[in-house]
């Protein structure tokens, strides 16, 4: 029972911060763009709007085209869902709570999170839409390629740590020693892992597919890539999934370049609770400057991001790397 | 050069017997018979005195009293900056008219609008399709005896 | 050593898939419909399909039997750029009857044409980013399009499909604050340019996604008869109000920008994007010194005749849209109009997209169409 | 090499302008206006809504003939000598009853044809747009004020008259040729006569 309350909040979590997150960014939106966005639901800015649209989509109803392979149609939302949240039981939220402390967690992390691929080729190819096919075809070049600089950058990082163990990694951030002022965070420590930050950044957008990367999905050219067919629910899970991912590969930035749930402020602001609100803060950061992105920008073309990828972050992850390896062997 | 020049042009150089025709207003033009309209258009356009790179517009007519169809060509030259209207006629019971699509590009979708829309065909054109209107619609929609078809595919068109 | 054979590769059949893109697409800009053949991504073959829209503009401007009456129709033929239907029209009437325009109409004429080729052309840049991606440039141009309606509003009463000049002069009045609500847009519209510039047209994405991307070139650009930036975009300097000025074009200094392929090659998606940019530039000085010179009194329905007695004959008359050359061929009779054709822009210009499409992206069409900056009205009339 | 970092570097460059560029609008106040609580106010001449000032319309049908959809429609009766109708406020004598004036705001194109033909300015747009109905048959503004006890009483008369007219039409034609009969019976006797 106890386990199940555990394993539960997590669900909850992701559940809530994905109401906010596409609360947030209609908001964000509304006011780039000089408007204000939902206003009336709930009364203050409009804070309940996603609740009811959650709860209208929840009432819709269930479409499958006809020649869709059902079963693949049905079950690829509830596949992408259940690998997001699965990566979620690695994550160290605050030095008291974490799913699972194994020591192999940024690889099971980053093999979880490939089940994404699947799914969306699953979701893509079962809907028997040609727009959806070509979505899907372009998330399975895209996801692949850009786990390539991911996992780099993240070895970068894991030859400064040394340990697989995210609570570990999280653990020997804490404290500010460099410099007298600044965080024991990982992104201090070595000045090459500001390069490796970069490529995981721009990777991470590439994997959630956000804006300028967002072509599995580019509503001006494919009308909703993978999603064309889906309705109600299901394409609400799609959604919640996205969400969720976003906020997944922002934390896992957060944990390793960030100091995870670790103070900014050494040991002033700590302890679990402190913990917590740091490390969501610090991912709602980078949700924040993806959804900033995804307003200013316009979007690549689909060999343009593939060469980005091949030419220039992998060629750079590589070097980077072994610079990172050579600073940690002299200093 | 104005429409008098380039008749009188043509009609020296290539031994024609064109004649410019006039209206109470506006615009006048020339009007050429189908049989050399292909011939008249590529020296029309070719010509180095007169070069008439740009087909501006091309329409359709349909001419009740007379019975018969008629295509206006309005040609423009970018390099020499004149004009000229340049007309064909036809009767209503055999509308061919050659095309000059391989002339002027923008042709293309002029012809088939005009054949669309007031029922000239256009031989040598590479597709000539219906445009505007569905592909089993009845009829041609400018001629001025033109009556609508109450009904299209079982959907009522409002008559 | 016997000679090393390649394995044959098993015999991959290579198949080419057609999609429907439209009549509900959410970037065809209305309902224009492209059978699209691709390879993969590689677009093979185009063929457009139109006549999603086709409101018989022609048959009803010719059954109205009344020259005045087909004004309000001609507005829906291009409704982003209402007021340059108008105008093409009207002046065509006028040529007909052989009327003259006063002043003070004229430089009305002039100053609500160029703030309409503003406004067009915020929307078709707008859009074109969103075609792209970009969606927030595209609400930044709704919001100085908005002070444009807003002034035109103020004008004629209507915010879209204005119905402003009849033949002879203007429907109505001109507002006191006319002037001065038209000096303050063009002084607080400059600024919002170069943010464009920022945004939009300097952003290395946007440049990667369009330059290179559909090169149209001069020669096959004039045997299609294209027009207005999609000319202007393949370095050929043509402008009507320029080469064959009507109204009072002639009396206005301003330049007419021509594509240099700064990004890319000349005629490419980038030159007639920005050929739309400069151009908003050059109407804000055709603007100003209209404004300048534009007498302060004068009745503006002066020449409007009270019944139109129709003569004999026929007239092309074509004036410079946002979008290009809008020709209107009327035949004329004693009893009224015969035939009136509309030779819009968007239907000769979009009739060059299957030539400039092919082994392009699926994306890359979709930026062609933006820069095409087609009205499906105005295609399908 | 140099070149992809050039480019690298003017990518990154580029998009912090944008990125600066839409920072400076999220802090800027928005310029939506929410509807129903704000307004935004029209222009006095705007087009939204056609109405007619019925007491000031002479039943001229000038409007219905400029509209280009025929979305008004009138119906006059001439007004009999005994009643007088009074004058419109811009001095035009009034010599119809005007029994149907409907105009068909959902055929309307807005296109202001009809308001500048009016002799007394009695038909104009009106800057009032929130008029939108469940029923198409609602937007069928009826303007004419008349009971249809009225115009059946109105037309009766008026028909009367007409007869009235008509039998003394006949009546003096009948005078006159009988007159004419006669002179030319004078004239022959006179002829005869003389």
């Amino acid at each position: 029972m106890a386990l199940l309350i555990f394993a539960t909040l997590p669900l909850l979590l992701i559940v809530g911060y994905a109401l906010f997150a596409i609360w947030l960014e209609r908001k964000v939106s509304a006011h780039i763009q000089d408007r204000l966005g939902p206003m009336r639901v709930g009364g203050w800015h409009g804070w309940a709007q996603t609740i009811a649209d959650m709860l209208k989509l929840i009432q819709k109803e269930d479409i499958i085209p006809t020649n869709a392979s059902r079963f693949l149609f049905k079950s690829a939302p509830f596949v992408l869902f259940a690998a997001s949240y699965a990566a979620f039981s690695v994550i160290p939220f605050s030095s008291a709570y974490i799913g699972s402390s194994i020591n192999i967690g940024v690889f099971y992390l980053l093999a979880v999170t490939s089940l994404l691929t699947l799914s969306v080729i699953m979701g893509a190819w079962a809907s028997n839409n040609k727009w959806s096919l070509l979505g899907g075809m372009r998330t399975a070049a895209q996801m692949v390629s850009y786990e390539v600089p991911t996992i780099m950058s993240v070895l970068s990082v894991l030859v400064v740590a040394g340990s697989l163990n995210l609570m570990t990694i999280s653990e020997m951030q804490t404290g500010n020693d460099i410099l007298g002022f600044l965080p024991n965070w990982l992104i201090f420590q070595n000045p090459f892992l500001i390069v490796a930050f970069i490529i995981f950044f721009i990777s991470i957008v590439a994997e959630s597919h956000r804006v300028p990367f967002d072509l599995p999905e580019s509503e001006s050219e494919l009308v909703a890539g993978f999603q064309t067919e889906y309705s109600g629910m299901r394409w609400g899970i799609f959604m919640l999934a996205e969400y969720a991912d976003m906020l997944l590969l922002s934390l896992l930035g957060a944990v390793l370049f960030f100091g995870g749930w670790a103070s900014p402020f050494g040991s002033y602001l700590s302890g679990p609770v402190w913990g917590f609100i740091w490390f969501m803060l610090k991912g709602l950061l980078f949700v924040f400057v993806m959804m900033w992105m995804r307003w200013t920008l316009p979007r690549y073309r689909v060999d343009q991001l593939m060469e980005i990828c091949w030419t220039i972050l992998i060629p750079v992850s590589f070097i980077n790397f072994v610079l990172i390896a050579l600073w940690e062997m002299t200093f | 050069m104005t429409t008098e020049e380039i008749t009188e042009y043509l009609n020296r150089e290539y031994g024609g017997n064109l004649d410019p025709t006039y209206a109470e207003a506006g615009d006048s033009w020339i009007t050429v018979s189908p049989s050399v309209l292909r011939e008249v258009a590529k020296t029309l356009r070719d010509d180095k005195n007169l070069q008439f790179n740009n087909l501006m517009c091309l329409s359709g007519i349909h001419y009740q009293k007379e019975n018969e169809l008629g295509v206006a060509y309005h040609l423009h030259s970018t390099i020499h900056d004149h004009k000229l209207v340049m007309k064909v006629r036809v009767p209503e019971d055999n509308p061919v008219v050659p095309s000059v699509e391989s002339l002027w590009k923008t042709a293309n979708w002029h012809e088939r609008e005009a054949y669309d829309l007031v029922g000239i065909t256009f031989r040598g054109h590479p597709g000539l399709l219906r445009i505007l209107t569905p592909q089993d619609w009845e009829g041609h929609p400018l001629r001025k005896d033109y009556e609508q078809q109450e009904s299209y595919r079982n959907v009522s068109t409002g008559i | 050593m016997a000679p090393v054979t390649s394995p044959q590769p098993a015999a991959i059949e290579n198949r080419t898939m057609t999609i429907n893109m439209g009549p509900q697409h959410p970037s065809t800009h209305g309902v224009l419909r492209l059978e699209v053949t691709v390879d993969g991504e590689v677009v093979t073959k185009v063929k457009p399909d139109i006549g999603y829209l086709h409101r018989c503009f022609e048959k009803y401007a010719e059954s109205l039997g009344d020259y005045a009456k087909v004004v309000p129709y001609t507005d829906r033929i291009d409704y982003v750029s209402a007021l340059h239907q108008e105008m093409g029209y009207v002046i065509a009437v006028e040529k007909l009857l052989e009327l003259e325009v006063p002043e003070r109409v004229e430089y009305m004429r002039v100053i609500l044409a160029e703030l309409q080729r503003i406004a067009s052309h915020l929307l078709g840049i707008g859009t074109f980013g969103l075609d792209l991606g970009a969606f927030t440039p595209f609400l930044y141009c709704f919001i100085e399009r908005e002070n444009i309606l807003r002034i035109l509003e103020k004008v004629s009463g209507a915010r879209l499909l204005y119905n402003y000049l009849c033949v002879g002069g203007l429907m109505r009045d001109i507002p006191t604050d006319f002037t001065s609500d038209t000096w303050e847009f063009v002084t607080s519209f400059r600024p919002k340019i170069k943010e464009l510039n920022d945004l939009l047209t300097t952003n290395s994405i946007f440049i990667d996604r369009t330059a290179n991307i559909g090169v149209l070139p001069a020669e096959v650009a004039l045997n299609y008869s294209a027009s207005g930036p999609m000319l202007r975009g393949s370095g050929v300097s043509w402008d009507l109000r320029k080469n064959d000025p009507y109204s009072i074009y002639d009396r206005f200094e301003f330049n007419v920008p021509v594509g240099q392929g700064e990004m890319g090659t000349v005629g490419d998606c980038w030159d007639r994007y920005i050929v739309r940019v400069r151009e908003m530039e050059e109407s804000l000085k055709i603007i100003e010194q209209a404004l300048d010179q534009m007498p302060g009194e004068g009745d503006v329905k002066e020449a409007v005749p009270r019944r139109i007695r129709s003569k004999e004959g026929e007239v092309y008359v074509r004036t410079e849209t946002p979008r290009g050359e809008l020709g209107y061929y009327i035949i004329s009779e004693k009893s009224g109009p015969y035939r009136i054709k509309a030779r819009t822009p968007s239907f000769v210009n979009l009739s060059i997209l299957p030539a400039i499409s092919k082994g392009a992206l699926v994306a890359d069409l979709v930026a062609i169409v933006g820069s095409i900056d087609i009205v499906l009205g105005g295609v399908d009339r | 090499m140099v070149q992809t970092l050039k480019k690298s570097w003017t990518t990154f460059k580029t998009i912090f302008t944008g990125m600066g560029v839409t920072m400076r609008h999220l802090l800027q106040p928005s310029v939506t206006l929410r509807y129903p609580e704000e307004r935004d106010e029209l222009p006095s001449g705007a087009r939204s809504k056609l109405f007619v000032h019925i007491d000031d319309c002479i039943g001229c049908k000038l409007c219905e003939r400029a509209c280009p959809v025929n979305c008004i429609a009138i119906e006059t009766v001439q007004a009999t000598k005994d009643v007088d109708l009074g004058k419109t406020s811009t001095g035009n004598p009034k010599r119809f009853w005007i029994t149907t004036f409907n105009i068909d705001m959902s055929k309307c194109m807005y296109c202001d044809m009809c308001v500048p033909p009016c002799p007394t300015e009695c038909i104009s747009m009106v800057p009032e747009y929130e008029y939108s109905e469940y029923d198409r048959n609602n937007l069928l503004f009826q303007f004419s004020e008349l009971s249809a006890d009225k115009v059946t009483e109105v037309k009766e008369k008026a028909e009367k008259e007409q007869e009235e007219k008509q039998r003394k039409k006949k009546e003096a034609a009948r005078k006159k040729k009988a007159q004419k009969a006669d002179q030319t019976s004078k004239a022959k006797q006179k002829n005869s006569e003389g």
